[in-house]
């Protein structure tokens, strides 16, 4: 009934991207597998910020949960890394619900300045080396690369494979979620809380659901992080992560998965680009900010309405 | 231009909490290398010094590895965090570039045994063990040991925990916990430090907390001696401090530039001042000079700038070359061979004094 | 019980410190519902004018240590307010009338920017405010000590809440902040230049941004280019945790956060401190969703 | 000739919600638009007082043009409004709204007597002048949205549904209080009402707008009984 | 067969006392008015029997089961819809979405439907846009399914807010001031689509101002001042009423 997901133009993107990596040199390669890890967190986050309206500052820590998930089975238990996989972003889901369930009824900026707690205080217990378990600031090293059918992913080239493949399975799961029941729930509650209510809608329990779904996934892309880094440490997983998922999400457009991706490409890209402005690099980037934002106040491509086939129903009569 | 130079890379903290580490370290090597290149090059090459940014980050330093590996370097000079280093280590292992760190003090970086890394730092064991050996000289015995918990500071603190607590000694660990780096208010610390009654205090800390510890602690007019590990090592610590604070401060430290005898210390220097209106802030710049001239050195010694023969060099070969900060010989494992830790002290002009 | 008191005192101290911040937060986010994360920068900026001032003007040298206070004070204020004001029309203004976390992320590339800026005028090392200039007198009572700054800092929060809290309370041009707050459009229908209110909050939100950057030199001497960053954090925690918008509050927020830290500090954890403050963060508002003070908006349906 | 307004054409992002628009205001007229739901009878308003910028035409008011001013040099021209939805400063007590309705006012005292005035007109708003607005009940918050438009002493008074959601005896309150304020204070007044039977009731003259355009103008009584109107606006009762 | 019953509610914010010991009773396959002066406690009624908010007192009982306690959620799937005297649309949905939304409470499809897309859920997916389009068409407003809600006039908002309240196919449907800025053409097109809500088996329970609503489709009235019911009848008797005339109507409340 509904437009079918397969004629939107990002598949073309995707094409083109896929024939990139055997004309680019390693370091390009890299910032490309840097993209595409923050468009997948970008995704993950989108679910929470752009479609359900939760101010999201905190996403790092759900990352992080899912990162060291990976590298403790891995490096203690010599779990093979990707078989770690879905357990990270249960392990990464779980923590979502039990710490998110007590105040997700936080408006705005308090649920806000909950998140950055939340991630602060994760990044503040992996830094003292909780339960003994996270090695402190040092992190965990040794991380194994990933093996797929005997097949050791090792160069930046095959990480590419791996990441942007994983990034088209986000998109999917992603634009299915966007289009369905719940994702129109989630919609409903950005809106309006109160009409969402109204339509059996139950919004804590829904809100909860978007910051699991989403945790999940960043716990997932935590994963693939830890093998492609095999070392992973706080820093890593510090606010300012967090704030650059956020601002990915914004400046592509909230609630628009399209968008995300472009803003991972503008955030994480853009820095590389200015790579030869050495020491003013950051400066040049914070105000291209600043003037993207203000270009393009709803981002770079705000989300579609979602439109719906109904020509053959229209035609028909509905005496009633 | 391909054959007739020389790509060293640099790779340095130049944005972020430690540009000022990052830029000096520029600093340094720009010096260097305008001054090997009027020499004529190396070799009759001339060096192309490339520098990236890591910005203190392990993922942006990924990132500048891969960039400097793209660009061909044989050799890259850096970086200064250890866990940025290590973030890079294997990229450039892979790549077969050599890379002499020249801050990063953690002991695992070395442990690998990869073949192509090597540091002119110590390590952090070695700085514990003659932290542990001072404590014992200068008799203290009720120690409190402060880190702020980052992977250099936490490292060396618990080494030296270790260390104190193994040699028993009737040395008592009255106090070990971590604050958090770039705040500003330590009164709160330093009261509940006061209540342990240490008779010394070990900061293994950067000096611009030891610097407001010191102020502060004198303020509160608690008397009671500080001992910090090398990053505490920079004179912004007596001005952040100030002289009267400072005075009797204690540090471990590889031997300052002016401290050491030889000429090439000299002449860096003075060079630097002339350059840049002051002398280099940070033994860890001057350690990146040091690295560079030691791979200029390989280079020129094998006549080749093929990573094999140029780690074999350095790993068998490099005896006694008179750095910046000493004479300088690797291991097996790409450590630094031999004592380089000082004892230095503050005095009341607030001068860094190397103690006998 | 005298440790317990000194750490009262220590976390009383810092916690104005933060209030002051925090005013100029809760003042910026009350009426344009804007967290101005390039708040704590601006409060840098504050403090690298007076190092300026001090250092390369050596205002010291030609006038008493009274007067140059003064002198310091007026000059930062005027700087970072006049910062401030560009600040809103070249990054806000445009963004008025668009999604709220479209200002939000501009505000972070304004804080970026800044940041650089600072580093690229003044270089990335540490900057010294010269020593023993305001800072020798310490008040010791019963064995406890609180240096004459702190309480002069303490004092400078608490004149500048009331003061602030009778301007928006009491005043005409007060109300019409408020009235803007509520309500945009319908303030330019009543006749207010709504620019001009918001040019005006944007003159004192970041000249008090700026005076706690001039405090904090002079209180701790030691500055540098990313420590708004934290302190901006703190301030936002503050006024979220008195309830974000209300003066009060603001006030009540940062002295409530620096006893806590300092609490945290002296009876838990010095590493486990910034945990443990987000975690009492986080108790009182799943007791009081709206912070301490803020006031409980049951939604009208 | 108070209030003259020109071709005007107004825009939301690409959609054109006015196509040009003629209207005019003689002094000491009550004048009412008439219209269905989203004709434009707001857009016009909210444009004659400066919050929305017309893409053409002009509006002059004392045979000065305004629609290049901002609202608030509006307001101090003589032209208050009040708006759809009554938009009180909710949090904010009876009085400080009425004061800040006289915030273009220089004269403290003739602030002060106007306040005296607004008081005579509502007693009740007297009564509860330091009651937080939101917490009016709707008849009063009307009330109150109307003395504060009148604070500014207008000279043209632009009233937006002031019957929207109003108890029947309060509607009726309302119109007599506009009646009185037209005669005894000599304001001209431009009445926006989907209450047409009412609005014509009390008006000189009135226009008809149908999706952005003026299908109509005629004298108040005659639109009483125009039959055109009375299908489309007046029902069958 | 009693719908709903409120039974002795009362609510205060504060100090206020906004709905104080009200009861009424609501006949299933009824049309019945609450008025009342603004600010009598209407719109609270409202909030409570929909469970926005919570009674200090009493019970609301419907179906002959309580729902005092229920929240907001729960109460629509029972079978209580409602729209706002504020209108509160989704409004960066369009209006099928809208509609759609209402479905909420009839449909189940849930996380891992939508991402593995069964072709039950698929099935349910399409049903539930014919119905939308049904319920669109009803209310008149079908051709604007693809539009965001936020573009429709203020009319047409309010009955794509009464289309997206049958979605959740309620037994009592509860509006809140329907007429509200429409003018009489409009408002009698409105008496109406509400007779015809009520020929489809739908209970209406009702807040308005205008009087020739209340008294040409309401079976009942219900009258409330300060909180407190003043009285209960139908239309005839309820214009006659001298304390209603008194407190609501004034002297020729006929007129208006
Ligand atoms: N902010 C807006 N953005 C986009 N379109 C708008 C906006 N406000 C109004 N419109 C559209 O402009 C047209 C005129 O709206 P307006 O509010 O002026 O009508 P109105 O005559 O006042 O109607 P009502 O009687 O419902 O108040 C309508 O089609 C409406 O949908
Ligand atoms: N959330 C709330 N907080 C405080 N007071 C409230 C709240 N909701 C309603 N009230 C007050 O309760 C009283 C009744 O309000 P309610 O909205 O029920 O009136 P109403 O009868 O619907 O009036 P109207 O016809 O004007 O809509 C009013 O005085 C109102 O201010
Ligand atoms: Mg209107
Ligand atoms: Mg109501």
């Amino acid at each position: 009934m509904k437009r079918p997901v397969s004629f939107n133009p990002l598949w073309v993107f995707f094409i083109v991207i896929f024939a990139l990596p055997p004309l680019l040199d390693p370091y390009w390669v890299d910032v490309l597998n840097n993209v595409g890890l923050y468009a997948i967190l970008g995704i993950s986050l989108n679910l929470i910020v752009g479609h359900t309206g939760l101010f999201n500052l905190g996403h790092a820590a759900f990352y992080a949960i899912g990162a060291y998930t990976s590298a403790i089975l891995n490096t203690k238990y010599h779990m093979p890394i990707l078989s770690i996989l879905p357990l990270s972003g249960f392990t990464a889901g779980l923590f979502a619900f039990m710490v998110m369930r007590p105040i997700i009824h936080l408006r705005g900026d308090y649920l806000c300045i909950v998140t950055i707690g939340v991630g602060e205080i994760v990044r503040i217990a992996l830094v003292n080396n909780i339960f003994g378990i996270t090695g402190g600031s040092n992190g965990i090293f040794g991380i194994a690369r990933p093996e797929l059918f005997g097949y050791v992913i090792r160069s930046p080239h095959q990480f590419f494979y791996l990441i942007w493949i994983f990034l088209i399975i986000t998109v999917v799961v992603f634009k299915r979620l966007e289009h369905s029941r719940v994702g129109r729930a989630f919609n409903c509650i950005r809106d309006d809380e109160i009409a969402a209510q109204g339509c059996g809608i139950n919004v804590a329990s829904y809100k909860l659901t978007a910051f699991v779904i989403g945790a999940t996934w960043a716990g997932m892309t935590g994963n693939i992080f830890a093998t492609k880094m095999t070392i992973i440490s706080p820093e890593s997983f510090s606010f300012w992560e967090s704030v650059i998922m956020f601002t990915i999400v914004i400046l592509g457009g909230a609630g628009s998965i399209e968008g995300t991706i472009i803003g991972a490409f503008l955030i994480i890209g853009l820095p590389e680009i200015f790579r030869d402005l050495s020491s003013a690099r950051m400066l040049v980037f914070g105000l291209a900010m600043v003037i993207m934002m203000i270009l393009r106040p709803r981002g770079l491509i705000p989300p579609k309405l979602r439109s719906y086939n109904v020509r053959s129903i229209l035609e028909r009569d509905y005496s009633v | 231009n391909g054959a007739n130079e020389v790509k060293i890379g640099l790779m340095g903290p130049m944005t972020g909490k430690w540009a000022s580490e990052g830029q000096e370290m520029k600093q340094v090597l720009d010096l260097l290398v305008e001054d090997v290149n009027a020499k004529g090059g190396v070799n009759g090459m001339k060096v192309n010094l490339v520098v990236e940014d890591d910005g203190g980050d392990p993922r942006t330093a990924a990132l500048a590895a891969q960039k400097l590996v793209t660009q061909k370097v044989i050799a890259v000079i850096g970086t200064y965090g250890s866990a940025v280093t290590e973030a890079s280590q294997g990229i450039f292992n892979e790549a077969k570039v050599i890379q002499i760190a020249n801050g990063s003090t953690a002991i695992r970086l070395t442990e690998k045994k990869l073949p192509y890394f090597f540091r002119t730092c110590p390590r952090d064991d070695e700085q514990a063990k003659v932290a542990v050996q001072t404590i014992r000289k200068l008799g203290f015995k009720n120690i409190a040991i402060l880190h702020d918990n980052t992977t250099y500071a936490k490292g060396l603190a618990e080494e030296a925990k270790g260390l104190l607590e193994k040699e028993a000694g009737g040395v008592k660990i009255v106090f070990f916990d971590a604050l958090t780096p770039g705040e500003q208010d330590y009164t709160a610390i330093l009261t509940k430090l006061k209540s342990a009654s240490p008779d010394m205090v070990f900061f293994t800390g950067y000096y611009p907390e030891a610097g407001l510890l010191l102020k502060q602690k004198k303020e509160m007019k608690w008397d009671v001696p500080f001992i910090g590990g090398d990053a505490t090592n920079n004179p912004d610590l007596v001005k952040i401090a100030g002289k009267e604070a400072a005075v009797g401060f204690y540090f471990l430290s590889a031997p300052l530039p002016k401290d050491l005898p030889s000429g090439e210390a000299k002449t860096l220097l003075e060079a630097f001042s002339k350059k840049y209106g002051n002398p280099p802030n940070s033994i860890y710049a001057v350690l990146a000079g040091d690295g560079f001239r030691v791979i200029i050195k390989a280079i020129e010694t094998t006549k080749s700038t093929d990573p094999d023969k140029l780690a074999d060099y350095l790993h068998k070969e490099l005896k006694d070359f008179p750095g910046f900060t000493g004479s300088i010989a690797f291991d097996e494992k790409g450590d630094r061979v031999g004592e380089v830790y000082r004892v230095y002290k503050v005095d009341e002009k607030g001068q860094f004094i190397l103690q006998p | 019980m005298e440790n317990f008191l000194q750490q009262l005192l220590n976390g009383l101290s810092l916690g104005g410190i933060y209030a002051l911040i925090a005013l100029g937060y809760t003042m910026v986010y009350g009426v344009l519902k804007l967290i101005n994360f390039a708040h704590g920068d601006l409060f840098t900026i504050g403090a690298y004018v007076g190092f300026t001032l001090l250092v390369s003007v050596g205002i010291t040298d030609s006038v008493d240590p009274m007067a140059a206070l003064i002198i310091m004070g007026a000059t930062v204020m005027l700087f970072v307010a006049t910062l401030g004001v560009g600040l809103e029309r070249a990054a806000y203004r445009p963004l008025r009338h668009s999604p709220r976390l479209s200002a939000v992320v501009s505000a972070l590339g304004a804080s970026i920017f800044f940041q650089n800026a600072v580093m690229l005028i003044y270089g990335a090392r540490f900057h010294v405010y010269p020593q023993g200039l305001f800072t020798k007198s310490t008040l010791s009572l019963f064995g406890l000590y609180l240096p004459l700054v702190k309480v002069f800092v303490l004092m400078v929060s608490l004149v500048v809440m009331t003061l602030l809290y009778f301007f928006i309370q009491k005043t005409l041009t007060g109300a019409a902040i408020r009235a803007v707050a509520i309500d945009h459009n319908a303030a330019r229908l009543v006749g207010i230049n709504v620019d001009k209110v918001v040019t005006i909050v944007f003159v004192v939100g970041p000249a008090l941004g700026g005076l706690a950057g001039l405090m904090v030199g002079l209180l701790y001497g030691q500055i540098t280019f990313t420590m708004g960053w934290l302190y901006g954090l703190k301030a936002f925690t503050a006024a979220i945790l008195g309830g974000i918008g209300n003066i009060p509050g603001a006030m009540l927020g940062g002295i409530i956060l620096g006893i806590i830290e300092s609490m945290a500090s002296a009876y838990l954890s010095i590493a486990w401190k910034d945990a443990v403050t987000f975690v009492v963060l986080i108790l009182i508002l799943t007791i009081r969703p709206t912070g301490i003070l803020g006031e409980r908006i049951a939604e009208k349906v | 000739m108070l209030l003259k307004v020109e071709g005007l054409v107004v825009k939301y992002g690409h959609i054109e919600a006015l196509h040009g628009i003629d209207l005019h205001v003689e002094e000491g007229e009550v004048v009412t638009i008439l219209g269905a739901n989203g004709a434009g009878k707001s857009t016009t308003l909210l444009t004659i007082s400066g919050l929305i910028r017309p893409e053409k035409g002009s509006i002059s008011f004392n045979h000065k043009p305004i629609h290049k001013l901002q609202p608030h040099e509006i307001v101090r021209l003589g032209i208050a409004q009040v708006p759809e939805g009554r938009r009180l400063f909710g949090t904010l007590t009876v009085r400080e709204n009425l004061l800040l309705g006289a915030i273009t006012q220089k004269d403290k005292q003739g602030v002060a007597r106007m306040e005296d005035r607004i008081y005579n007109l509502f007693p009740i708003l007297k009564e509860r002048s330091s009651q937080l607005a939101g917490t009016l009940s709707g008849g009063e918050q009307q009330m109150l949205a109307i003395g504060r438009a009148l604070m500014s002493r207008p000279k043209l008074l632009l009233l937006d549904e002031p019957s929207l959601g109003l108890a029947p005896l309060l509607v009726k309150s309302i119109f007599e209080t506009l009646e009185e304020i037209n005669r005894n204070e000599g304001v001209t007044v431009l009445l926006v009402e989907q209450n047409a039977r009412a609005a014509l009731s009390i008006a000189h003259r009135g226009y008809v707008m149908e999706t952005g355009r003026i299908v109509l103008s005629e004298e108040a009584k005659s639109l009483l009984v125009n039959p055109d109107v009375k299908k489309a606006y007046l029902g069958g009762h | 067969m009693i719908l709903l019953a409120v039974q002795r509610i009362t609510k205060t914010f504060g100090g206020l006392v906004a709905v104080n010991n009200v009861s009424f009773e609501v006949e299933s396959g009824s049309i019945v008015g609450l008025i009342g002066p603004n600010g009598a406690g209407k719109t609270t009624v409202f909030n409570i029997i929909t469970g926005i908010y919570r009674p200090d007192k009493g019970e609301i009982v419907f179906n002959g089961q309580s729902i005092t306690l229920k929240k907001s959620h729960e109460i629509v799937k029972q079978g209580i819809a409602r729209t706002f005297q504020t209108i509160r649309l989704f409004s960066q949905l369009s209006v099928l979405e809208n509609v759609l939304s209402g479905f909420h409470c009839r449909t189940k499809s849930w996380v891992f439907g939508a991402i593995f897309r069964f072709p039950w859920e698929r099935r349910e997916e399409r049903q539930k846009v014919e119905e939308a389009m049904k319920l669109l068409h009803f209310v008149g407003i079908e051709r604007y399914y693809n539009l965001p809600a936020s573009s429709l006039s203020y009319g047409n908002q309010r009955l794509l807010e009464i289309a997206r309240a049958l979605a959740t196919s309620p037994q009592l449907l509860i509006l809140d001031e329907p007429a509200g800025g429409m003018n009489e053409k409009e408002s009698a097109e409105l008496i109406e689509l509400i007779r015809r809500i009520r020929d489809r088996g739908i209970t209406v329970l009702l807040i308005e101002h205008d009087m020739n609503v209340v008294m040409d489709i309401c079976e009942k009235v219900v009258v409330l001042e300060y909180g407190s019911k003043i009285a209960e009848g139908t239309p005839e008797e309820i214009k006659r009423n001298p304390r209603v005339i008194e407190a609501y109507l004034g002297t020729d409340g006929e007129e208006r």
